[in-house]
């Protein structure tokens, strides 16, 4: 190509001058996509992520309608139909969740032995109440103290980081050294002293994730201000004459949301954690009230004879907080792929 | 895993047979110090026989569920330091194999006089653990020490008050210590003197509160006595080393200087403290223990395992109504209303399928197989069944206490405990209770040991799930708790007749057996039947594993709960 | 009305005071800008022109000195309508392109969020045809508005930050480097869009940068920064002619020029702080030697200046 | 340095403190009281067990004596343990804890390091997921599960490991300290990958690409310890979960560590226990937070120098 | 005039998400020996991307070759081993980036940094390759090397730090240097400190130079000749005086008048409308007609190929065809070419100003 070229005759009015409408260089070929788009084309893209979100919705929708979904109500207690394996209907003649359990080494139709018609999908407990139904209530209740602890986490560690990192000088000085000293309780002592003061209960254990759960979102959120309080845009909204609350609201708030939606994505998983682990060392919930961490509890004792009972908890806090986690990955990469930690 | 499906397969033949009677109820998981109800049943021997000729090698590898708070006799409220104390120590008696106390530090049955007021010990030429001789002044200072108000012992007063003379006024510091009614009459020759008359005195002689200390010891050790393995001294059949005060594990070695040395066969016992049953029974069948208890769910799934062993225990659990609560009369004052909840729950699946570890249900308040009349009768076929499920009955009064009250529903709490079991059981209840009669709604409040006799001693709960164990062998030991104003009501319980017999079968009863016994079975009808000031909901059973080759274990069904002192190893590969 | 519409008088910018840490980023320092004039400012990296810039819109509270715009005390406390008027008469363009757009707002939000604060606008519609026509006047189209930041060059953007500053009918702009983060091809839209703006509403401007071609090429007037202090000032010609101090010399002889001719030629003049040698009682101060032409001298270099230019 | 650090145990010890005051008050509004366990004791023992624990006297008193006594390193007396005092109870229970958290710490770190590297060197390859997928099932799983998982298969199932007690020498710690490992392992090896894709995608790394430094050299020479550094940060809450963990896996495990005795504690309310392990846990976490930003000055260059500034 | 290196019709794409990104769309050029030749362009225009294919520093997972071949000693950098490329980099070819402040390993010494090169590629033992390594730092102007090389990178300044970098470069006596925007961010002051560096060396080691900028007046300053990349292709390469007083390409026209001169106060300057072509979807004909007020019909459709200037000199834009009609370059473009000779617009000059 480089080589000398004998030039090529051209139509002559291929070399007419044109004259390019100078709006023509300004155009933007691209479709205009916000920041939230372009995020979620990127998180599509992210097929563990997708897939998380699917199961995630998945047992939202059966954590809402599971309970209703056999007829078994969850606190309705048949005490001939105890310890029954599971049994449902089509897979059965599978030869699995046919109601076969262990007997004296013999599979034995534990169905047919106490003469039970009815189908227990997950089996029942000892009390003779349908798992099924339990798994998804428990899933409800676990679920609702995550969402709710994380949204206290979020709402107190917002407004903690964001003063002390908005403010800053002395403010930040005096908050940071109580964060310090916060940072140096351990969680867990907290966690059960605050358990152990209050009534027991739901409440008490959201309170008691939420009392120190904060602190993680709090120096993010204070960092993320720190940084973007001295970015330029922020700059020229106060040249402008922007009161304080205006550029929280409309620029800190909306660029932090990525990074505060993240950390929450992790903070649910943390949560549900927290509860099951609370109420596996026996100081959670409230009988009746059931969740994972009560149920994996039950089942955990007797792991060896009804592994089912402990299965399928185990199995759906396993995959929650496995969802949570990958869609926090997920969001991650799709919100700031720079971000670290 | 073969083994776990044929226990799976038993377990639910049984459920499924309601083959109850043979089988135990379960036991509620033990708490720390769990001095309330000292748990206790009845003697059981092993299955194991007793035949077979000792292995060469003495040791075992027992668990216990919680670590030793205190070795010192005048301290010790616990099971665990109860149990440790009885096979270290020795008092003037000790429970034999047939759980008959028989004389051990006393060297002979006691003198009693005519008026069963003072008992003369003849003391035996035992030894304590430096070589130096137990005697009676060690039994006065004990004994002294225990009801001295300034030692803080929580079961000198409780057993002596009422029971050996000027007790309760020690204790209440109105008199000198020195004034108790006991005595040395000479190196080897104790007395002591009663209040009153008190039938079952002997049996109290086997209990760790009873235990002498050899003062010398004990002042030599100041605030370090019994604090460790080294701050003791003993005169059992074991002495206790390896332990450090606080730590999770301990063990029994032969004391050479036992007066009965050569019938104590076991040379050590390893002790590990294994709080989680789930892990006990891993490690006995890792054959890192040779003896464990199985509690919770699990003893539903062990129950008729080969090597297990259901021992009926002598504690009773019952539903506290509680009448008066934060200065006001609670819907549970209505004897109605106390009556239909006590009916109203099905005990016979609820011992077989919810508790499931061998425990019965209870229409009693006293256990059966534990006391028994002179004609070796047990206090039950004296008393008969009260309280017994009856949906109709229970719907009747519930009516009734209903219209009494002018109310068309009632919500009461139930107060239990947050083991596995107890939430179990109180679901169960919830479920019965408002299943049964209507317009109830019951709130369950679980809450650890503590808090829970924080809340009994306040008064501050509706229903109470609670439990008790004897401390020695006597209906009293149950009876005597919903006196009136009695330290354990605590439910504003109040019958005058009920006190009265009370009362009498401390006085002018206590040397007539008979009318004795009868009073204590009118007693109960009057605070079950009449009442229903407490609802019973059964008597417990513990459901233990334990190696075909450890025999000869003693289960007392009062006091402390095993003795090792007969115990052995026996065809152990 | 003042001929200098902004007089900054002895401002010292000190930060961490008292530390030992402390950074004189601005260490009293004095000039002043005439109405409609451009001043620019330059000087390497790290020499305290941008806070210079930063502290003259209150961006940071000055350590001492003051700053006038249009004889008002900048820093002095005010009412709240008095800022307001300082805030819409004072404004700034940014250095990255980059970081100075909200990159979560609508350009058009960006654009109308002075005309917000101050309610120079009453409709919906009225805002959003006045930013049009802002975006019309720095280059751009109504098609922009609806769109974000990212998607746009980096030249784009600095116009969008010009438009942002125009909203609200400034008399003053301080352009902190405004072209240093754009390619050389769009360097140009930008200078010749501010030259043109100021041609049309007769701006003041404050133009800081470290590229001197530019600077000169845009500035009427330019001062040297060097170590948080003025070490000269003068016409923009002037001071390219006949620079005077050390350092000004050096900088001049550093900048490579697109002309390989002059390039071979070029004699580099390297600048050390120690010539200098003053001594200790020499008083060190800023002296006119040429009508506007001042140098930060003692006075025997104040002598061998003037006899130099002579 | 050593200012820096005497400033930080100053506030390691305010810290300490505040946390015991905190304490303190909380220990007091739990329900029931210490000796309600003691329960049979008559009016007139309780009056005198009462005053022989101190609980009589006002609380403010009993604030002050205790904080008096924790000054000279005196925890008090356990209720539960009849008259043994903390410091006793702690210092025997310690070791189990200790060992097990120091092995878990070690090994949890290395192998997660191991599994990190990997996974960033093999990147979007079937290491990468593996070891990611590892990374987020050790997170995903609560540790009493995997502990129970543990002791099910290789010690109930297999025999190839005790199934609990600490009476095994070196063998009784292995399950535990793994099932504590867990957590360690999933974060670090996490966090490790998330360093090393960034260290691997900076300026200096191609730097030494372009020096002709194979692989090997890049991934070990260069960016493993610049993937390291910050993983020091992380090592503080690394170690309050093993506290988190060793609850439940000293439970499982039946291991007379400290955590198990903290649970114990809580539920028979024996007060001076709790506040001593509370306060032991607490001054653990501080000194480790201490630690690791000591460690990161000693480790990482750039601060161990500037340290002198201050 | 031996052709040390010969990039040949080289293609190159970035896979990214958004789809493929087509860097480089056909560039040529040769390196002769001895020759700093600069690589001019915007921000974009795929110089950056055209040096790292040589070294083969693209990342491996998103980066393809698409076609062409870069020949160095004979062999096809484009395919030989990674273990050959290994024994290149660094010794035959190395290279200076553009952020002193991150390209020094921050955590190792400098000695070490500068070490690793003469160990792996030269098999020195370590007192010599330290011998070697002070020597480097006094040549790149080090003071006190001795006692420095232990230091790390942070206790630096900028400048010095890239002088650091040219050691590094230098270590081997590399046949070719790429320096990546050197000098970009650095102060003025200090560019000129490392430009000068750059040449003294330049003229003691005898290496070739790639010089990559987007600054005229470095190109000015150092260049021997000068190649002009838009959208991803060379559009004008020449001797450094060709390209500068002799410009045939509107972009470069566009370039060089867009810088405000020294002496042209008051004229406005020329600003090249629009913003550079989006490689993504790379236009079809002239990627710089959308921009430029020369356009034809034909750059619309056909990507115009190289005319020869001179023999040195070749511009790839249809204005160099025969049957394009003549137009006039801005003025200061043309007051550039009347300093030519040879240019149309020459005008000798009687001062002269050679």
């Amino acid at each position: 190509m480089r080589n000398e070229f004998e030039h090529e005759q051209l139509p002559q009015e291929e070399f007419e001058r044109i004259t390019i409408d100078s709006d023509q260089a300004e155009r933007i070929e691209k479709p205009s996509l916000s920041f939230w788009q372009d995020a979620w084309l990127r998180l599509r893209k992210n097929k563990a992520a997708v897939v998380s979100v699917v199961v995630l919705l998945l047992f939202l929708i059966l954590a809402l309608i599971g309970p209703h979904l056999n007829g078994h109500a969850g606190d309705a207690q048949n005490l001939r139909h105890a310890n029954l394996p599971p049994k449902i209907p089509g897979i059965e003649k599978m030869g699995i969740f046919d109601g076969v359990g262990n007997l004296a080494g013999k599979k034995v139709d534990l169905y047919e032995m106490k003469k039970v018609d009815e189908y227990y999908w997950f089996g029942t407990d000892g009390l003779g109440r349908d798992l099924f139904t339990r798994l998804w209530l428990g899933t409800q209740v676990s679920l609702f103290i995550a969402f709710v602890a994380a949204a206290i986490d979020m709402v107190i560690g917002v407004a903690y980081g964001g003063i002390s990192g908005y403010y800053g000088g002395r403010t930040d000085d005096i908050m940071q050294r109580i964060v310090e000293i916060l940072i140096g309780i351990p969680t867990l002592v907290v966690v059960i002293l605050m358990i152990m003061i209050m009534d027991p209960g739901i409440m008490a254990i959201i309170i008691a994730i939420s009392i120190t759960g904060w602190i993680g979102m709090s120096r993010i959120v204070r960092a993320q201000t720190l940084k973007y309080k001295s970015q330029e845009f922020v700059l020229a909204s106060r040249t402008l004459g922007s009161k304080d609350g205006k550029i929280i609201t409309k620029h800190l708030l909306p660029n932090m949301l990525g990074i505060i939606i993240i950390n929450t994505m992790f903070t649910i998983p943390n949560a549900i954690f927290f509860e099951a682990f609370l109420s596996f060392i026996g100081i959670g919930l409230q009988a009746p009230d059931a969740s994972l961490g009560t149920l994996i509890n039950d089942g955990y004792k007797v792991m060896e004879h009804q592994p089912y009972m402990l299965l399928f908890p185990a199995l759906v806090i396993s995959i929650l907080m496995i969802a949570f986690n990958l869609i926090g990955d997920g969001l991650r990469d799709a919100l700031d792929p720079k971000m670290k930690d | 895993m073969k083994s776990k499906k044929w226990l799976l397969l038993m377990a639910l033949t049984l459920v499924l047979s309601m083959f109850l009677a043979a089988c135990g109820g379960s036991k509620e998981e033990d708490k720390p110090a769990a001095d309330k109800d000292k748990e206790d049943d009845q003697a059981t021997e092993n299955p194991a026989e007793e035949d077979g000729e000792p292995d060469a090698e003495q040791v075992l590898y027992l668990e216990e569920r919680n670590a030793i708070p205190s070795v010192d006799s005048a301290i010790v409220e616990d099971q665990v330091g109860f149990n440790v104390l009885n096979n270290v120590n020795e008092g003037l008696y000790r429970l034999n194999q047939e759980n008959i106390a028989e004389p051990a530090m006393a060297a002979e049955e006691a003198e009693v006089s005519e008026d069963g007021l003072t008992y003369t010990f003849k003391l035996r030429d035992a030894k304590w653990s430096d070589d130096t001789p137990v005697t009676a002044e060690d039994f006065v200072f004990a004994w002294q020490r225990a009801i001295d108000p300034a030692t803080g012992s929580p079961y000198g007063p409780f057993m002596m008050s009422g029971v050996i003379k000027n007790a309760t006024e020690i204790s209440e510091e109105k008199m000198e210590v020195s004034e108790l009614g006991v005595k040395a009459i000479d190196e080897k020759t104790f007395e002591v003197t009663l209040e009153r008359p008190v039938p079952y005195f002997l049996s109290l002689m086997s209990f760790g509160t009873f235990y002498p200390q050899k003062e010398e010891f004990v002042t030599s050790k100041g605030d370090a006595y019994a604090t460790n393995s080294d701050g003791l001294l003993y005169n059992g059949p074991f002495i206790l080393t390896d332990w450090d005060g606080t730590g999770d594990s301990w063990t029994y070695k032969k004391n050479e200087h036992y007066w009965d040395a050569e019938n104590v066969k076991l040379d050590e016992i390893h002790v590990n403290v294994v709080k989680d049953s789930a892990t006990a029974v891993k490690l006995y069948q890792d054959n890192k223990l040779d003896w464990a208890r199985v509690t919770g769910d699990l003893a539903m799934q062990y129950r008729d395992d080969k090597e297990a062993v259901i021992e009926p225990e002598t504690s009773v659990f019952y539903f506290k109504f509680n009448q008066e609560r934060g200065g006001e009369k609670t819907p549970l004052a209505n004897e109605n209303i106390r009556k239909a909840i006590a009916k109203a729950f099905e005990k016979n699946d609820m011992a077989d399928i919810v508790i499931a570890d061998g425990s019965t249900p209870a229409n009693f308040l006293v256990p059966t197989d534990f006391a028994f009349d002179e004609n070796e009768k047990d206090f039950r076929d004296l008393s008969g069944d009260h309280l017994v499920y009856n949906v109709e009955e229970a719907q009747e009064h519930w009516k009734k206490g209903l219209e009494e009250l002018g109310v068309d529903s009632l919500k009461l709490e139930i107060l239990g405990g947050d083991t596995e079991l107890s939430k179990k059981m109180d679901e169960y209840f919830k479920s019965q209770l408002e299943g049964n009669l209507e317009g109830l709604s019951i709130s369950l409040k679980e809450v650890p040991f503590s808090v829970r006799l924080d809340l009994d001693t306040n008064q501050d709960y509706d229903i109470q799930v609670s439990g008790w164990g004897p401390d020695f062998q006597d209906p009293i030991s149950f009876l005597d708790l919903f006196v009136t104003d009695g330290p354990n009501n605590l439910m504003s319980y109040s019958n005058s007749e009920y006190d009265k017999l009370i009362e009498d079968t401390k006085g002018e009863l206590a040397v007539k057996p008979a009318e004795r016994y009868e009073a204590f079975a009118k007693a109960e009808k009057i605070l079950l039947e009449d009442d229903a000031a407490i609802a019973p909901i059964y008597q417990r059973s513990l459901v233990i594993l334990q190696k075909p080759y450890y025999k000869g274990l003693v289960r007392h069904p009062f006091g402390a709960d095993y003795s090792y002192k007969w115990a052995y190893v026996s065809g152990k590969k | 009305m003042a001929e200098h519409l902004i007089e900054v008088k002895n401002l010292k910018q000190y930060f961490n005071v008292g530390k030992s840490s402390e950074v004189r980023a601005i260490d009293d320092i004095s000039f002043s800008i005439k109405r409609g004039e451009t001043f620019g400012l330059v000087g390497e990296s790290g020499c305290g022109k941008s806070t210079t810039g930063r502290t003259m819109i209150r961006l940071y509270d000055a350590t001492a000195g003051q700053v006038l715009y249009d004889g008002l005390d900048v820093h002095a406390p005010k009412s709240q309508s008095e800022n307001q008027t300082l805030n819409r008469k004072m404004q700034m363009i940014f250095q990255d392109p980059y970081a100075s757009l909200n990159p979560r707002m609508k350009v058009l939000d960006i654009i109308a969020e002075g005309l917000d604060i101050h309610g120079l606008v009453k409709t919906k519609k009225e805002r959003k045809e006045r930013v049009i026509e802002l975006l019309e006047t720095v280059g751009l189209n109504r098609e922009h508005a609806e769109r974000y930041p990212h998607e746009f060059s980096g030249g784009q953007r600095q116009r969008i930050g010009i438009a942002r500053a125009l909203a609200v009918d400034p008399e003053f702009i301080i352009a902190d480097e405004p072209i240093s983060a754009l390619d050389v091809s769009i360097q140009a839209q930008v200078v010749n869009l501010l030259k043109e703006l100021q041609e049309e509403k007769g701006l003041t401007y404050l133009f800081i940068a470290h590229d001197l071609s530019m600077v000169k090429y845009i500035s009427d007037r330019i001062g040297v920064m060097y170590f948080g202090k003025l070490v000269e000032m003068a016409p923009a010609d002037e001071l390219y002619r006949n620079p005077m101090h050390a350092y000004t010399k050096s900088l001049l002889s550093a900048i490579p020029l697109p002309d390989p001719i002059y390039e071979r030629s070029r004699v580099r003049h390297p600048y050390n702080p120690k010539d200098h040698q003053y001594g200790p009682d020499e008083k060190v101060e800023f002296r006119e030697i040429a009508p506007e032409h001042f140098v930060l001298c003692s006075e025997k270099e104040f002598k061998e200046m003037q006899a130099a230019r002579m | 340095m050593v200012k820096y650090i005497g400033k930080r145990i100053v506030y390691m010890f305010i810290t300490l403190f505040l946390i015991a005051t905190v304490s303190f008050f909380l220990m007091q509004s739990l329900p029931g009281s210490p000796i309600a366990s003691y329960s049979k004791l008559n009016e007139t023992q309780r009056a005198i067990v009462e005053k022989k624990y101190g609980i009589d006297k006002p609380k403010p008193v009993q604030y002050a004596i205790y904080m008096k006594n924790l000054a000279k390193g005196d925890l008090g007396t356990s209720f539960a343990f009849k008259g043994k005092s903390v410091n006793d109870l702690l210092a025997s229970r310690i070791k189990p804890s200790l060992i097990l958290g120091a092995q878990a710490m070690v090994f949890g770190t290395l192998v997660g390091i191991l599994l990190g590297m990997l996974a960033a060197l093999k990147q979007n390859t079937f290491w990468d997921y593996g070891s990611t997928f590892f990374a987020i099932l050790g997170i995903s799983i609560p540790s009493f599960v995997f502990a129970s998982l543990l002791q099910y298969w290789i010690a109930s199932q297999w025999h190839l490991l005790p199934v609990g007690l600490w009476n095994d020498g070196w063998k009784s710690s292995v399950l535990p300290s793994l099932a504590l490992a867990m957590g360690p392992l999933a974060l670090s090896a996490r966090f490790i990958r998330t360093e090393m894709i960034e260290v691997l995608s900076s300026d200096y790394i191609t730097l030494a690409k372009a020096k002709g430094a194979n692989g090997f050299e890049i991934a070990f020479k260069h960016a493993f310890r610049n993937a390291l550094i910050p993983l020091i940060t992380v090592l503080g809450p690394l170690a309050a979960g093993l506290v988190t963990g060793s609850l439940v896996v000293e439970q499982i495990f039946a291991i007379p560590g400290i955590g198990e005795q903290f649970v114990s504690s809580i539920m028979v309310n024996d007060h001076a226990t709790i506040m001593g392990t509370t306060l032991l846990f607490s001054a653990f976490l501080i000194f480790i937070i201490f630690i690791v930003d000591i460690l990161y000055g000693v480790i990482d260059p750039r601060i161990r120098l500037s340290g002198g500034k201050g | 005039m031996t052709k040390i290196l010969q990039v040949k019709d080289l293609e190159l794409s970035f896979h990214t998400f958004a789809g493929e990104v087509k860097a480089i769309r056909g560039v040529n050029f040769d390196l002769i020996k001895g020759e700093t030749l600069a690589i001019v362009g915007e921000s974009g225009s795929g110089k950056s991307v055209t040096t790292k294919s040589i070294m083969r520093l693209l990342p491996q997972s998103s980066a393809e070759y698409k076609n062409g071949e870069i020949l160095f000693e004979g062999k096809d950098l484009t395919k030989v081993s990674e273990k050959t490329m290994q024994k290149i980099r660094g010794k035959d070819i190395s290279m200076i980036f553009q952020d002193p402040m991150t390209s020094l390993n921050p955590t190792m010494t400098i000695g070490k940094q500068i070490m690793e090169p003469i160990l792996k590629h030269q098999k020195l033992s370590k007192s010599k390759a330290l011998e070697q390594t002070i020597n480097l730092l006094n040549l790149v102007g080090i003071p006190n090397a001795e006692s420095r090389y232990k230091m790390y990178p942070h206790q630096f300044s900028g400048g010095q730090r890239q002088r650091i970098v040219i050691a590094i470069a230098l270590a081997c006596n590399p046949k070719i240097l790429i320096a990546d925007e050197p000098t970009t961010a650095l102060d003025v002051t200090i560019q000129a400190q490392i430009l000068e560096l750059m040449k003294e060396i330049q003229k003691k080691i005898d290496t070739s130079i790639i010089f990559i900028t987007h600054d005229l007046g470095v190109v000015a300053n150092v260049a021997d000749r000068v190649a002009v990349m838009y959208g991803g292709k060379i559009v004008e390469i020449g001797t450094v005086d060709e390209i500068f007083y002799n410009p045939q390409h509107p972009y470069t026209w566009g370039l060089l008048s867009s810088m405000p001169s020294m002496d042209l106060a008051d004229q406005k300057l020329y600003a090249i409308p629009g913003t550079p072509p989006d490689l993504l979807n790379p236009p079809k004909g002239d990627a710089f007609a959308l921009r430029s007020e020369y356009a034809m019909k034909i750059d619309m459709e056909r990507q115009p190929p190289f005319f020869k200037v001179s023999d040195t000199h070749y511009a790839a834009t249809w204005l160099l065809h025969p049957q394009a009609p003549e137009v006039e370059p801005p003025a200061v473009i043309i007051e550039r070419m009347k300093t030519f000779p040879g240019s149309r617009y020459y005008v000798e000059q009687t001062g002269g100003n050679a």
